[in-house]
């Protein structure tokens, strides 16, 4: 807690480099080939998603989520992940639940907004298994953003004055016009990240429909980037409607089509959210032998995304969701 | 405390007094819960034109239903612009935003809020909560902050575990000696006992009025800090019977927030 | 030129001011009330465009450029404006035909691109008339970046090491947690600014189709911004596709429908630009007593762009360049 | 100087030795003119995966036709992405963007630009030329920087009057000295006479090859600085009948950039 008049010096650990020079370096080599990347889920996370790398997770924790990826990544048991923990609910929950994560950049974790806490990952994060680093969604959003517009920090005006500022890895810095007090927060480049899409070409074309969310800067600032999408289109169909791209494909890895690919969370314009499955995970994580028995049945007892949609009613399910999806086309 | 007042409920009470405080023409970037309840239920009261922003990108929507999430497709209903949380952040951050309301586990006397952990050591907390979200970016940034929470002597504390988001911090000139934008800070905190405000110099928190059958007592009992109280200090006036029809009917008719009507 | 080992230092003039608290204070009285801001042309430039002010021009010079204002501001015979170079072409020409600017953050001007310069915008630039103060397009567009982001400043990666940088307003920075040199570039908030859209509301809320050049940026650093539109469409209609709103309502202080209204400069998707008229500009410049002629005519000689569209052939003419676009709806 | 060749023209001989330069599946940021020219002369024979953006905001257009702008229509067809100039510029900061192609008013033996002004009063000009555009950050920002520019001793100068455009600077190491990104710089310049590269150790310019029917002496005599010439120093090959054909008949039909056909 502050103390009057006191000059914060922040604690916290920065996960990764905002080496801009080391990021450049590694765009220059990056391909920018036009090749299909159409791939599984499980050889997208296979390949891109190595034990230790710094992860990545796109839209709103509960919404518009690659829940596919983040399933995958716990049944092939990926270890001490970092984690942007930007808007993270039920990305969180998951990647926790699979105990796949050591270190955690923390804007907003263990809640699921209206929904309640995480039983499961408040005893994680309250064990010590996770080292934290605190910030806020809008910094933490903008150390995407920093990295994607290729710059090694951005000022900003909040965090300062608080706790958070305290347990953060920025600084405080003077601005060079105003002699004003800034917030400084250094760039953060993802060794690899996800996004589930609308629409994207084999190629990685990808466009994404209602809000963008941090998206659009998280896409750019992943040194690695896997796209799921509800479906694969014709390039035709993406150059039909540009103002709509927000992912371009030279900054993507791999393509994988995975309908329903955001279950249970919500995909504006497809389906809603599964409440009663999201309420589910809340009730068995109470205790950590039922959570195991629950993630032997869904995730390590399924071989991929289409059995778990299957246990939790396929088709019949998903078409109930689509209904209650207020924007569905 | 007395009994609760047979005609509404407490929930009802705060979110009728949140909604009230709310100007029309305002933009405001609000959380889901019991802050989104009080706008809309503004929106179809006193301020039909409150502009209401969700931190991950929707712009005035026409709100139909109560979202989950900040993020989800009741937050994009209609709207003028679906943006991103870039483009909400730093309207705030430009001064665009009028107001921002939250919600709070810990609170002190100059409005300072915790919603990061209980415990004295961050990297081993005895709770672990969410963190900031948006919330000190937009306590931050936006012109005046609304609270509203449930008043007890656990929440109402007089030093909290956690510093998450900036009220006035340790008083008069703290937030823009930090750095923070001059001229913001918390403006109400409703709760389930009064209607607070900040002492214009001291910045510190202030009762403005008890709600129907609260006395000061009750107040003070429940409050870890020592509380203000205006001089003189009016009986929160009470939901009006057009406000409980709207707020039953029309913006939580499933009970989420205001719970189910018998 | 620059000499080895030499330290820069630069010595440009700052036009306006980088101080956020002083924009903040204004952006929190500004009205957000939803009103009718519908007007005509000359009443938007007589309310918003004041002598002395500093002016930004939307769009690319001769593309999505609000031609109708740019001449009304020389009809009304503006003075003493400082002005936003960035990639200004014909409506540098316009303004300096007018001589409406005294000082110029210059990004790109007295050049039309592929067309070649202006004989009177170099002749005005040359006599000493305008205080110029010298930018790139990137650091320009960062600078409008800066304000719609509500900073004093943004660090930026180009510049550097140049006589530009010499001649501008940046200032060298060392980055927080690098260490290394970077650009630092002031916010720049316009006291007024003109966007020539597709489509706008009666209360501002505004779309365009095809790229943003710098607009959406632009839209939101400048204190008064006016709209002008090629249709008056309901707000259903923009709320019906919020993706494709850039400029909602509150930023805007008047709406001016304005049909053509980037002529002789092309509108992406509606009329391209008249090659014609734009070299008979080119041409007429040679001398001032020709010029003079030719502003006689077309802008002190109309009462409105609607006369002056009349005079350059009408609808006939318009449909000419409609069947000439090719992204022609 | 020997007589043009019958078979093309400069202007054609330029385009086609430009378009050699661009590799496939790189991503380039192109002005209008002959770069233009040269990209898609390149994307229609050896770098039919050349993604092209344009500062003003296009992303991998299907080139149809000259643009008379980087911002207009023909720069929009069927593009991949409609996008902003902070998008493109960002993605040359980030390193994503391999090649930038620009024209030249004046060029020094390290590459450096003079596109803003004529004379020695930077408030009183000679000339007054347009200033950077996108120029100064896209070679700042991007790997690699072509230029193309007719090649006389008013262009080729020992000293630029105004250092738009950053080349080597100053020489070896100067770019990173200033703060510019590392690794950066100029890579060829096509001009009337010669293809140029940089010298790997001192980053002075030398000719690669000499178009056909041009000597040394003709270099040595147009060039205001002293031109160093690799050895071997080879015949520019001349553009081939495909070329020639691809170039008039389906990249600039109009004759905007190479001339009317006779």
């Amino acid at each position: 807690m502050l103390e009057s008049g006191e000059s914060i010096v922040p604690q916290g650990e920065l996960f990764s480099s905002p080496d801009v020079e080391a990021a450049r370096a590694f765009f220059a080599q990056k391909s920018r080939a036009l090749i299909d990347k159409r791939m599984t889920v499980r050889e997208a996370v296979s390949r891109f998603v190595h034990d230790g790398a710094y992860f990545a997770s796109g839209g709103f924790g509960g919404v518009r989520i690659s829940t596919a990826v983040l399933h995958e990544i716990v049944r092939q048991r990926k270890t001490r992940l970092g984690l942007s923990g930007h808007t993270a609910t039920h990305d969180f929950q998951i990647l926790v639940a699979g105990k796949c994560i050591d270190r955690c950049d923390i804007a907003y974790v263990v809640g699921l907004e209206r929904r309640g806490l995480s039983p499961n990952a408040r005893r994680y994060l309250e064990s010590g298994a996770v080292r934290m680093t605190e910030w806020s969604n809008a910094t933490l959003g903008w150390r995407y953003k920093a990295a994607a517009m290729g710059l090694p920090f951005l000022p900003a005006r909040s965090v300062l004055g608080t706790d958070v500022f305290r347990y953060s890895a920025a600084k405080e810095m003077t601005c060079p016009f105003t002699g004003q007090k800034l917030l400084a927060i250094p760039a953060l480049f993802p060794d690899v990240g996800v996004i589930h899409v609308h629409r994207a070409d084999q190629y990685g074309n990808s466009q994404v429909d209602g809000i963008d969310i941090a998206d659009h800067d998280m896409a750019r600032a992943c040194k690695r980037l896997i796209v799921t999408t509800e479906r694969i289109v014709s390039t035709e169909e993406i150059r039909a409607n540009p103002s709509r791209t927000s992912i371009p494909y030279w900054l993507v890895d791999a393509v994988c089509e995975v309908r329903y690919g955001s279950y249970p969370g919500n995909m504006p314009y497809e389906y809603y959210s599964d409440e009663d499955h999201l309420a589910e995970w809340l009730e068995v994580e109470k205790d950590e032998a039922g959570l195991q028995a629950f993630l032997d049945k869904y995730i390590f007892g399924t071989r991929d995304f289409q059995e778990y949609l299957e246990l939790k009613g396929g088709e019949t399910r998903m078409g109930e969701l689509g209904e209650m999806e207020p924007l569905k086309r | 405390m007395s009994e609760a007042n047979p005609r509404y409920n407490l929930m009802e009470l705060m979110v009728c007094v949140a909604a009230r405080q709310l100007e029309d023409g305002k933009t405001a970037v609000i959380g889901t819960g019991m802050p989104l309840a009080a706008a809309m239920l503004a929106q179809k009261t006193t301020a039909p034109n409150l502009i209401v922003m969700f931190e991950a990108g929707s712009i005035a929507p026409t709100l139909i239903k109560l979202p989950v999430s900040v993020a989800d497709s009741y937050t994009h209903t209609g709207a003028i612009m679906h943006s991103s949380m870039d483009e909400i952040m730093e309207s705030c951050q430009r001064g665009l935003v009028d107001y921002t309301f939250l919600g709070g586990a810990q609170i002190d006397m100059y409005g300072n809020i915790n919603t990061s952990m209980i415990g004295t050591d961050f990297q081993h907390p005895k709770v672990r909560l969410p963190g900031s979200g948006g919330a000190n970016d937009l306590a931050s940034l936006c012109w005046k902050t609304l609270v509203i929470t449930p008043h007890d002597q656990r929440r109402f504390v007089r030093r909290l575990d956690f510093l998450t988001t900036p009220g006035y911090l340790t008083g008069p000139g703290a937030r823009e000696a930090a750095g923070l934008p001059a001229g913001g800070g918390p403006y109400k905190v409703i709760t389930t006992l009064a209607l607070i405000g900040f002492h214009p110099q001291s910045k510190r928190m202030q009762a403005e009025s008890l709600h129907p059958g609260v006395s000061r007592q009750d107040v003070v009992d429940n409050t870890d800090f020592k509380m203000l109280f205006a001089d003189p200090l009016p009986v929160t006036p009470e939901p009006t019977e057009a406000e409980l029809r709207i707020l039953r009917e029309e913006v939580d008719p499933q009970g989420f927030i205001i719970g189910k009507q018998a």
